[in-house]
This record gives C-alpha cells, structure tokens and sequence, in this order.
C-alpha cells in the first residue's frame, strides 16, 4: 500500500490546516497508509477537552483518524516545551488514544517510505 | 523520497520556524539528500555574526556550520533585495540566482515549507 | 475510481493555499509557469487567486477549486476551474498517482 | 482610551485572527468608538456574497452587517490590488484612499492588530 | 497608577512575542500597573508543565508577572476552544496560578482604563 | 530615571517587531514618514530595518535598538541607532509618559 505523508506545524483553530490536513487524511484513508508528523504548534493538535464554540474539535478528529489506522506522532521536542509529557510508551495523558510523542528522527523516516508528502502551515 | 528541500522564508529568532527547520534538516542527514533553501526573510538566516547569548537560544549561523553536508542555498535575489549582499555571510551558504533556487527546489523529491 | 494513467502522466500538481499577494503563491505561480504541464489546485485562501488578473495561471494550467472554501469566501470565478466537492479525493489520487511533480504552497 | 482601532490584514477563513478581530470589535462597542481597518488581504472580508455553512463556521460578513454601528473602513489601494474593486461588498463597509484610512488609524485612541 | 495593556495573541515558543511581552511587562511593573490579554493561541501561554529545551519556560515567567501584580486573563473561548477549562473563579487547574481565564468583555474594559496599549503577534 | 517632560511631549512613538520586506513594516514606515516627531523602537525582526537603505526611516526620526535582538540576528547597524540595554525601560517610559500618539506593528 502507498503512503501520504502529512506535515503540519500550526495549532488547531487558529488556522485552517488542521482542518485541511482532516479532509486530505480522510480522503487518502480510503486507498493508502497515511503518517501525520505534528510539528511546532501541531503538538497541540491532538489535546483532549477541546471545545471550540464554533468549529469541529480537531483533537476528535485526529483521533478518528488514527483509529482509521493513521501513524500520527508529535515531535518530542515541541511537546515536552508545550507541556505535554509522554509515557513511556509514547501515549500521553494529555492526548488522545492512538496518538503518540516521538522523536524528530521519525519525521525523515516517514517522509522517506513515503509516496507523497504535504506539508501544510500558515 | 531520496531529496528533501527545506525552504525557509522566515526570519530567524523572531519564530522558532528557522530553528525547527534546521533541526529537521539535521536530523534528516544520512537518510536523503538535504538542501535548505533560504528565500525571502529566510536570507537573514545566512548573517554570519550572529550572537545569540544574550537570548539564551542556541546560535542558529553556528548550527548551519555545524552541520557541513547540509547543502545551504542562498537565493540572490532575496539577499540583495534585504541589503545583505555586502554582509559577511555564513561560508556554507552558497549565493545562487532564481534560476538555479528554482532548479533545485523541481529536481528534489520533496519541498518542505515551515 | 478509475485512473486515466496517460492524463495523470507527468503531470506537475500544485496544491496552494495562500492568497495572491503572499510570497509563497508567488514562489508557486513562479513553479507554475516553469512546469509543460501543470493542475493547480486551490483550497483555503487559495481560492482567491480565482479573483486574479487573466494571466497570472498559465492558460494551459487545469485549475481545480474546493467547493467550500470557494462558497465561505464569497468568491466568483473570473477565470475557468472546475469547482468541486470531491476535491481532496482528486487531490489524493493526483498526489499519490501521478508521476510529475508535486508541491504545496 | 475613547477610541479603537482594530486593523485586519489578514484573510478571512483561513485563519482564526478575521474571527477574532470582529469578535473583539463587538464587545468594545458601547464602551468606546469603534474602527475596523481592512488593509491588505483584510480586504477580503468585505465580499459580500460569503457563504460559510459548509465550512460550518460563522458567516463573517453576516457579523460585519450585524454590527452596524462598528465603522468599517476597507483601504482602496489593497481593494483594487486583489481584484474585489468591481466585486459586490458588504455595504457597510466603506471604501476610504490611503490617506483618509491613515488620517483614521491616527486619530484613535489605540491600535489593535491581530 | 498608570495602567499598561498588553495583548498577545501568539502561544509561547513559536513566536519571540510571549517573550517580548514578558520583558516589557516586567520593565512597566517597577512603576506601573500591567494588564496582559491572552487571546487566540496565546491562551496557551500559561500552562503548567512546559519545559522547553532551549527557551526559558514561558509559563513560569508569566506566573511571576501575576505575583509581581500584573492581571494575567485568558479569553474564555479561546481557552475552552483548545481545552483549557475554567473554575468558577476563572482559575484552571492547567494554569498557573494567578491567571484567569475570563470573559472577552475584559478586553474593553482593560483597554478603556489604559494609559498605553501594546499588541504583540505574528 | 528623571524624564525631560519638554523632550517627551508630542513625540510619536513607534515599536516595530517585523522585518522590512512585511506589510506591517510598510504601514508603520508610511505613519512614521506623516509623523513631524518620531521615535522608533526596534526589537526582534525589526532590528533588521537597521540594514535598510538610508531614508527608509527618516532622519530626524530618533532610532533606538534592543541590543541582544541586535545581536542575535547579527546586524552591524547602517544607520545611527541607539542599541541600547535598558531598551525596555525606555520604551515603556515613552509610551506611558509621551503625550504623543503611540503604534506597535
């Protein structure tokens, strides 16, 4: 199976690309693998307990992604200085299930097994 | 994907964009070919004094030295249109005309913007 | 869905979603008017390019917008593209099929 | 502080701040005088056909008419550069030249830019 | 006293501004009283836990501005959006203590009583 | 700090945070050149308007700089600037005590 690689570096609501990075992950599901690498602001992508007034809660939304089978991993690094902390084995108590901390070093791992890469940030 | 293109077109310090940039660049060595392609405000990244003590944040010119086998693409139009032409500029920078920043950003595999 | 691989061949994709006046759609439409062949497609704030000058998108550049994004910004088309609710399959399937190019703005 | 202006150089949509910006023009009317700047892609916020159910967002130039009593200024110059000169717009929004949008920023009390 | 406001609208790390601010509030706070807005991302800002590893933990140094003085509030929409959750006295228990999460009507009403407004973002 | 009140009153004062090519340095640089008493407080990405061509700024506009932002980004001044230490003291002096009219971009 071919693999999409998504790339985003801006927190939810603020910009769209969480939300635009849902749709393309949503339609690529369907054919091919799919790896999302939480970068930067990202990391704050996958919080449990949002509850925005007026859009979708993107932290539900990447959680159905992953339980649709998606590898999403936020960059070690940029979690731990935004104060979420990982378990041991990636989870964290501040994220939702499926989605996981893990080091920068993925990121080129992913992007070389993969068929197609976007990088989506303001 | 046997290339990645980072292209940084923010400056340096006033976002941890150019820092994040760097670091996957970095850590992206030995797997791919890596270029990291400064255009725009991603030109200030090639100053070559910069001291980043006094802000307690690692020196972003010293991490592009450090790391030698990052090929470090300098778009010229962008260094002459900031004023940067006649700065001392980081060695492994290389000064290239849009022509040549465009080639290399279509014969990579991948772009990646920050 | 079925995949015409000739049309799909070589075939550079661009999916950008900045407005016309950042610096990155100017990196993107430089790439563009490099490329023989060429499908941009425009979602987010990309959309607004729709309002641009005839020109600035090569003539020959299929163009595909998404929908909503069109609808949410008011936007009427002043040059030919198909707007379309399936646009991130077609996305997808241009992305990870085709064997041009592909970059995103 | 009497008087505020909040300026929008952003597009609408694609970010939170046209949202925000508006969000934080409503709450200060009654309390002080209220401007809105639309200057560069901000311009786009005064198109007036946007339909935004699909997006599932709130319509923002429903907001602009709403609140009539915010005087909202759309800077000609970025209006004409984006091609929205001939566009129908929010008929709120009132079509100022460079210098009467500068004369306004001037004469608040405050500037606001998200 | 005179009053100072400043109004941030970008989370800590990705931008210098949260840090900008920290040094222009604790000048003003030798002679003046502070208030600092938290809108959009920015509502991150005083989270307990970060630890960044090469910045100073942003989160930290906007408690010691609220126990110099300033008033630190958090927009309510904006925080509940990405997940933080207010007591009935505006504290969270994923803030520092000191910051509160409140109403955007706070955001006219620090404005109105100021003698300078400053505002930071990207 | 003892501050001359006559040297304070009517100046206009200016913090600008973004580098030169940005929208938001054009807007301040197009209020600064209509303002007839000006001081220009540059930190973070601003201090790279100290590179820029002379007039960008005008003369008489009084140009004060945050010496470890100066620093960091490794600008060598080509305009008469104060790079100053106490960079923030001063800027909020200014802006609290200046019966002028205040703008941060």
């Amino acid at each position: 199976m071919k693999t999409l690689t998504i790339i985003l570096a801006d927190g939810p609501y603020i910009s769209e690309y969480a939300h635009i990075a849902f749709k393309i992950a949503d339609a690529a599901l369907k054919r091919y693998h799919v790896n999302i690498f939480l970068y930067l602001d990202a990391v704050h992508i996958p919080r449990l307990g949002q509850s925005p007034a007026f859009f979708a809660d993107e932290g539900e939304l990447f959680k159905e992604l992953a339980e649709r089978g998606a590898a999403i991993r936020a960059c070690s690094r940029c979690a731990a200085a935004r104060g979420y902390s990982a378990n041991e084995d990636g989870s964290s108590r501040d994220y939702h299930d499926g989605i996981k901390i893990t080091s920068l070093y993925d990121l080129p791992e992913m992007i070389q097994g993969s068929d197609g890469v976007i990088t989506l940030c303001r | 994907m046997r290339s990645v293109f980072y292209l940084l077109d923010t400056a340096p310090y006033g976002s941890e964009k150019a820092f994040g940039l760097l670091d996957a660049a970095a850590v992206s060595l030995g797997r791919m070919e890596v270029t990291v392609g400064l255009y725009g405000d991603g030109a200030y990244l090639a100053l070559g004094d910069q001291d980043s003590r006094a802000l307690a944040i690692p020196n972003l010119a010293d991490i592009l030295r450090a790391y030698g086998e990052i090929r470090v693409l300098a778009h010229e139009p962008s260094v002459v249109d900031r004023g940067l032409f006649s700065e001392g500029l980081v060695e492994t920078a290389e000064l290239v005309d849009e022509e040549a920043f465009l080639v290399a950003m279509e014969s990579s595999d991948c772009l990646i913007l920050l | 869905m079925r995949v015409n691989r000739e049309q799909v061949m070589m075939m550079d994709v661009f999916l950008l979603t900045k407005p016309p006046q950042s610096e990155r759609s100017e990196i993107c439409l430089k790439l563009l008017a490099r490329s023989e062949r060429s499908r941009l497609y425009l979602a987010g704030d990309g959309v607004y390019h729709l309002l641009s000058q005839p020109g600035t998108i090569p003539p020959s550049c299929e163009v595909l917008a998404s929908k909503e994004d069109v609808a949410a910004r008011g936007v009427v088309p002043r040059r030919g593209a198909e707007v379309r609710e399936d646009f991130y399959e077609r996305l997808v399937e241009d992305v990870m099929e085709g064997d041009g190019r592909f970059f995103t703005f």
